[in-house]
């Protein structure tokens, strides 16, 4: 949450992890637009969005998409509310269907209940029976008539104009939005957007509405409009990153495609490489010159660099390898998130090599755990790994802004003296950090290696050197502090009667907070610990932050991975439990209330 | 960008006396067999150094994996030992980054042509003013003498491939030429002057200039002690024209040395100079990244 | 070698009545856009293998990552949709175990030339009998439309290299022509049968062929629908002579349709079989293999 | 131990879980021969190798050289006796030294004492500061002068029969042992040496005798001459993998040198591969064409070739990746072993990719371990990771032969009929084992995808095919039966008693027993355990093996990686301890007496 407690009130400096209050008391909403290729229902739920904010409310638009590459059936997904949103609901309040093509491809990601409304045009063709034979109110509104009768008009913008209203959204919030999204496409577009949009506030009927018409409070806070993969490039580029070498990767390709016109004008360079293998060494090249430098890939091109990601580790040149998770394992699903990259990000290292592995929390977090992770690899001369996942990347909100942190990018350890020995650049200190010179500097030249090494760099295969240098590459990084960052905790009203604390990391972390709300209004004190830093695990922290209480560990993946590390560990109690889940589905607020309540329930009256 | 190597090339040639040869050599011993020919890179390199005049710490040699890709650490200059094939993206990286410094790739057959085959391809194409140096004995030294991808396909002495590789050998300079590559020579480990002047020539021609060197390996490819008898000047001299030099080069016999194709084309720049009209500041800059995102 | 594939090709052959085009496709519907180029690529492979009459079990079709690469799946024969970039070795792999079977490659220019670069060059020298098709739209289409190694340098269309790439282009045919391939051909996808009769031709040639498809992204390189206009016939016709072919091809304009070149060479026989005169079964040659670390 | 006990009756069929005796009581003799490049020390090992051979015994012999690539110094080091050898010895007893040549290299590996017999060649020069300021005795020898008395003399085969003849080696298996080594080099050669050897035994004191001359027996039992590499090549052809695809790496190479022409015998290919990442994915290949099929690397190829073992889990292709590990992290030590590669082999793949890990548990039991991951590669439909190291592979011994297993290679689960619908080759089964077919089969054919997929192989993004898919791929592992090839159990003579066991795996075994059968002679119960099934991990049943003991880990890694693993499976007790080290120098049993013996008395009382 980076430093954005869900009270509104602008934190400074760091996140921490210390307490936060609950969200407010208006739950959100979530609204759904879906159509066929090319009927706009993204573009819809980017003008939802931009209302939302012009509303001064927090939004998280999700999209989906059908198996074709391009121009196939659409899903815009938004959840907003009066208190920042952090993942997705576990049901849909509202659908605004423009028409009903494969539909059913998303039925599992839009769940319809009775307390649903459905927004379907009779010009589009019946409901399909996942709809039809729901419990959810259909409603008839004819989008592509009504756009029909307007110069330009589009079916899409109609439905904006209606779910925007059904959805307690201002007609101006509406009109502002559509005119900031479609401003590249000239005013005419904007104006055939806007009349129909007012054409579908007015279709839609005023006694169905699912809130009361928000009013634009006069003055809106700061908010960000960034996604996930946009605010880990952002993060780069604040931690002083200049160069970037990447090969392109759903869905990591558009931090990449973010980066790049501007990091030129930080006067910085971005690289399409010819492959991962090529991109993992380019930027250890760069970062051996004294170039903050990072990539970003997903699952297949994070295997492909591990040789490279060691090669760091060992020749102790830091560099930052931004992970977006998607369904694994191999190709598996690419457009859809899961966390299951942890163990590889963890473990995927051949021979001991001990490095840095941080989980971003949400979308404004990704910016501060890869500014954070950047400075922690230079000041600790290693590599980084930074999950994030699809769901965070690719996800866009109206949000607070992640601060930017104090600290600068670390200056490297540089020699005190040049001496006339040759220079040590592996020299064993008591921190663990050797001094680290970059081309140019005359006197300290020395060759950067990846086979063992003596002190000054030269192979060895002595055991003492060995040693020496495990030793030392291990120490670096359990001595050094991390500070309050390593996680976010959230505890109930009353620390003191905490009896279940939901553990989990990364993005799950918005799905743990709703769940922890819920089960605090309904008098369930809960504790919340989010990691951050995931290696080197703060056992001791995290142990204290445990304390004594039953424990759920939350996570998106089939194999429970972060409950099996945190194991290995001896981190966790014996009785800790595993709520884990495989993707492609969001791990839902509700399902962890379940499991959490079931926790609770099953050992009323002591462990 | 960052970090303390701010100072000039001039400053630091002015502060420094003229260095000779040996003064580019590291304190480290060499632990290839006696009489390789690496050894007769190692002394060209040193003497394409000093008549160069290349302050030390603005050169920087990185390599992949091999008996040849040992020779960053018996420089003086600024190294980096990689993993096997990687040489190249090292190289790209750090001359991104540091455009002022004097990259060099170095490596061997198997570590450039066989792992490391893609990125040669691509770093042909690219054409960033770097200097790789491959040093080709047609086999695997370090890993005790398996057939390379320059090696015969009939050359049976690797219990690998007992009958031969059965594979056309990979032709380094009608590869690199159909790559693109805009400087592309060959040397003599046994020929230092020669190859010498081959390697000034390379660090001085602005784009990627390929040298490959024939360096033969005592212990696996005995045979090859015989290069010294068989090499000869390059009958091609350097063409100009691609095609033509395709042509040449394909009916070359491999033991032609000197320039074989040289071509004046723009470097690689990676990236692009901020806009010079712009007066911001970098962390102006940045700011303004910021509020692109700030409503 | 194991398994139940010990019928021979004839009586399979014999077992099927004649197969049609449609009958090597499979149910599976294309993800491809609408006027997608892959789609001409698709077609003529059904009518290539139905005019080949090649039995749809005895063809394999394997891939890496990409929108052509999808091409398996749609297919009636045996499939592998493998990881991005190594098609090849997949192929290779498989015909080294199963002479028998036509196996064809198939791929995209981002998957083939870019981070399949290298198998790419190995595979045209070791010059197995195998099919590459590369489907070349000088993007990357799944991805959502980044430059490719055969984009234009100064195409600037992809934000990943708002200023175009800067690289040279990479040149299929020539390199697969440096590298030592025996069949070079290129294809349009929107001209089936002519592509179709190359299909056929690259199949039936025994030893490595490569065909680049053009074969045009609707959605990213929309302008790439004037190539219907300007593809033309070849005008080297099939070079037999490697250094002249390696000359025209350096010349020529990368739109020129058929086969540019082939050589009949020797095909790469993984292994050799076991010794005719040798009347040993397989369990005795175990056993002596056993025995020679027994004392 | 693959079914050889050390009690020398040869036992048939595959290794059991079973209780072994302990060695026999004449402890194994080591000596080791030193000398600069060229001087023919490895040679003189291996004439001593097959002197042991020929007089009965049982020996191992390994293998030290310095950093140049070719014809710098080297030692060979012996360890023989009655009873098989598995592991290196905690000192060295008799060393004959050919000349001083960098010889402080070899200090740590041959290490010295008040008990030490140094023979050294006053020819030579004078022995090193490590070793004349050392306890051990040094006796004069003219090694070089004996030799030049004999036409084609050499200092090595002198020093041969000298050691030969204070290690209590017949002169007749001497003689036998330098026929057999030279038979290649001709005649004279042999004629040459056989005198010198002649004259080195008449040389040596027999007062200084280390052990009594052993009188050959009458009969010698069977006796396999391997090493790990070979015996690992040997398990491959009986388990039916007829193509290999790989790509050469120290210390691999030699197995694919030994496959090559032997899998040409069998009507098979070797391929040397242009990489890594072809090699895994040429074999994906071979084995989705129903021929079986290998391929060996080490950390460093095993990085490269991840995700390509991701695929073949994904498209439930059986494929077997031997990695023979060496000294990491990165390029590492790749002459020296290390245990260091577990984490990659284990967590390594991205996504959740479930497979097999086994361990060789000594040189002999490479050729079971890798038959038996063959087999459950393809009863599994999986990929299977064999960890031996560079301690097993290119070590050579003397012992028993590793048992042919009955178990023919699984047939493939075939398809029980085409049907007309598309084939399904994914369909979720009971036991998880979905049908497959082999290019060839009208009627069956299939896409074989990574890509998530539903049960025909068609691509899907479907939450409910990831699920099955997930569950399946988990659930063939976990329901199979492994029987009791897991692990070899060692007990001593009262199970009952036990108080600690030692826990391993893999080449770390041999020195465990060798401790275990120290402590017990010393009257501590203990018990062994050595994994050769890592995962899936047989947690009830190792749990079962631990009952309620104190448990000592042993392992060759500095991060501890088997023992943070077996936490992460909570199949350790919190009491458990931890005996980790890296390489390059072997684990020696002393050691891992002095650990146990802590922990045993540490606890004198109760836990
Ligand atoms: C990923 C990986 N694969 C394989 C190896 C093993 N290896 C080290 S050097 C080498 C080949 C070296 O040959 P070459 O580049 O021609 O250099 P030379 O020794 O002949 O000078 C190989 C295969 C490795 N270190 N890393
Ligand atoms: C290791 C890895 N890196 C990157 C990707 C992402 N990726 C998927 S397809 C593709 C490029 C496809 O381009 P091309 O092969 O030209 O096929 P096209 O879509 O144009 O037909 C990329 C980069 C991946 N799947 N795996
Ligand atoms: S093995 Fe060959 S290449 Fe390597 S050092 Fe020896 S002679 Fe040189
Ligand atoms: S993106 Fe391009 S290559 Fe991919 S399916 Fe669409 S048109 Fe074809
Ligand atoms: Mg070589
Ligand atoms: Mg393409």
């Amino acid at each position: 949450m980076s430093g954005s407690p869900m009270s509104g009130t602008p934190r400074s400096g760091a996140p921490t992890s210390g307490t936060r209050p609950d969200p407010g008391d208006s739950p959100p909403l979530t609204v759904a637009v879906t159509g066929a290729g090319g009927s706009g229902a993204v573009t819809a739920g980017l003008i939802l969005l931009e209302a939302v904010a012009a509303a001064g409310l927090f939004g998280l638009l999700r999209r989906s998409a059908g198996p074709q590459i391009r121009g196939g059936e659409s899903a815009a997904l938004l959840r907003f509310g009066p208190a920042p949103v952090h993942c997705a609901g576990d049901r849909c309040d509202l659908l605004a269907a423009l028409d009903w093509a494969n539909h059913e491809r998303f039925a599992e990601e839009i769940p319809l209940d009775a307390d649903s409304l459905v927004l379907t045009d009779p010009a589009a063709g019946t409901p399909p029976a996942v709809v039809a034979a729901g419990d959810a109110a259909l409603r008839e509104i004819g989008f592509a008539d009504s756009a029909r009768e307007r110069a330009g008009g589009r079916p899409n913008m109609v439905a904006v104009g209606a779910a925007g209203a059904l959805a307690g959204l201002p007609l101006d919030a509406l009109l502002d939005g559509a005119a900031r999204t479609l401003a590249g496409k000239g005013e005419a577009v904007v104006a055939a957007a806007r009349a129909c949009i007012r054409a579908g506030f007015d279709l839609a009927d005023p006694a169905e509405r699912l809130r009361k018409p928000a009013s634009a409070p006069a003055e809106i806070p700061q908010r960000w409009h960034i996604n996930g993969n946009e605010a880990a490039g952002l993060g780069a580029l604040r931690a002083g990153v200049r160069f970037v070498a990447a090969y392109p990767i759903t869905p990591a390709s558009e931090m990449l495609e973010w980066l790049a016109p501007r990091l030129e004008r930080l006067g910085g360079t971005l690289l399409q490489a010819e492959d991962e293998l090529a991109s993992v060494n380019m930027i250890i090249g760069s970062a051996f010159g004294g170039v903050p430098a990072l990539t970003a890939t997903s699952g297949p091109g994070l295997s492909l660099m591990l040789e490279g990601i060691g090669l760091a580790v060992a020749s102790e040149t830091p560099i930052v390898v931004v992970d977006v998770m998607r369904g694994g394992p191999s190709t598996g699903i690419p457009t859809k998130s899961e966390q299951s990259d942890l163990n590889a990000a963890l473990y995927g290292l051949h021979g001991d090599a001990p490095h840095l592995v941080l989980a971003a929390l949400d979308i404004g977090d990704c910016a501060h755990t890869v500014a954070w992770a950047t400075r922690l690899a230079w000041q600790l001369q290693t590599a980084a790994i930074v999950l994030s996942d699809q769901s965070l990347g690719q996800s866009r909100m109206v949000g607070e802004p992640a601060p930017v942190a104090e600290e600068p990018l670390a200056a490297l350890q540089h020699p005190t003296a040049a001496g006339d020995a040759p220079f040590r650049r592996y020299a064993v200190t008591a921190d663990g950090i050797s001094p680290m010179s970059v081309p140019g500097e005359p006197g300290l030249a020395y060759t950067a290696d990846g086979l063992e090494h003596d002190p000054t760099g030269a192979p060895s295969s002595r055991a003492a050197d060995h040693a020496d240098q495990l030793d030392k590459r291990r120490h670096k990084l359990l001595a050094h502090d991390y500070g309050p960052h390593w996680a976010e905790i959230t505890e109930p009203a009353d620390p003191d009667a905490v009896a279940l604390t939901l553990l989990t990391f990364g993005a799950c972390r918005g799905a743990v907070l709703e769940a922890a709300a819920r089960l605090r209004a309904g008098g369930h004190a809960v504790r919340t610990v989010a990691l951050r830093l995931l290696a080197p695990l703060r056992r001791r922290a995290l142990m204290h932050a445990l304390g004594d209480t039953r424990v759920l560990v939350v996570e998106q993946s089939h194999g429970a991975q972060l409950f099996h590390y945190l194991h290995a560990e001896q981190a966790l109690p014996a009785h800790a439990r595993s709520l884990a889940r495989a993707g492609p589905l969001p791990l839902r607020p509700g399902e962890i209330v379940d499991a959490a309540a079931a926790l609770i329930d099953a050992h009323r009256g002591g462990p | 960008m960052t970090a303390a190597h701010g100072r000039s090339t001039e400053q630091l040639k002015a502060s420094i006396p003229s260095l000779r040869a040996k003064d580019y050599k590291s304190d480290v011993k060499p632990v290839w067999c006696p009489g390789c020919g690496h050894f007769g890179v190692l002394a060209a390199l040193t003497k394409t150094l000093a008549y160069l005049e290349l302050p030390p710490e603005q050169v920087a040699v990185v390599s992949g994996i091999g008996c040849s890709s040992r020779l960053p650490a018996y420089l003086a200059v600024h190294g980096f030992h990689g993993v096997h094939g990687r040489a190249l993206p090292l190289a790209t990286g750090l001359k991104a980054a540091r455009p002022e410094l004097t990259v060099i790739a170095a490596g061997g057959d198997g570590d450039g042509f066989s792992i490391g085959g893609n990125h040669f391809l691509h770093a042909c194409r690219r054409n960033q003013d770097l200097t790789y140096i491959v040093m080709d004995n047609e086999v695997y030294g370090m890993t005790k003498g398996q057939a390379s991808p320059t090696t015969q396909p009939d050359w049976c002495r690797s219990k690998l491939t007992p009958h031969g590789t059965g594979m056309r050998r990979f032709q380094p300079a009608a590869i690199a030429l159909a790559a693109g590559a805009s400087f592309i020579a060959r040397g003599f480990a046994g020929d230092p002057n020669g190859l010498t002047r081959l390697l000034a020539a390379a660090i001085e021609h602005p784009g990627f200039a390929f040298v490959q060197v024939l360096s033969p390996c005592r212990t696996f490819r005995p045979e090859q002690q015989e290069w010294k008898q068989l090499v000869h000047a390059c009958e091609l001299g350097p063409a100009h024209d691609a095609a033509r030099a395709a042509e040449l080069i394909q009916r070359d016999d491999g033991l032609g040395l000197g320039l074989l194709f040289e071509q004046k084309i723009p470097v690689y720049a990676a990236g692009v100079a901020a806009d010079a009209a712009d007066t911001l500041t970098a962390a102006e800059r940045l700011a303004a990244i910021e509020a692109e995102h700030c409503r």
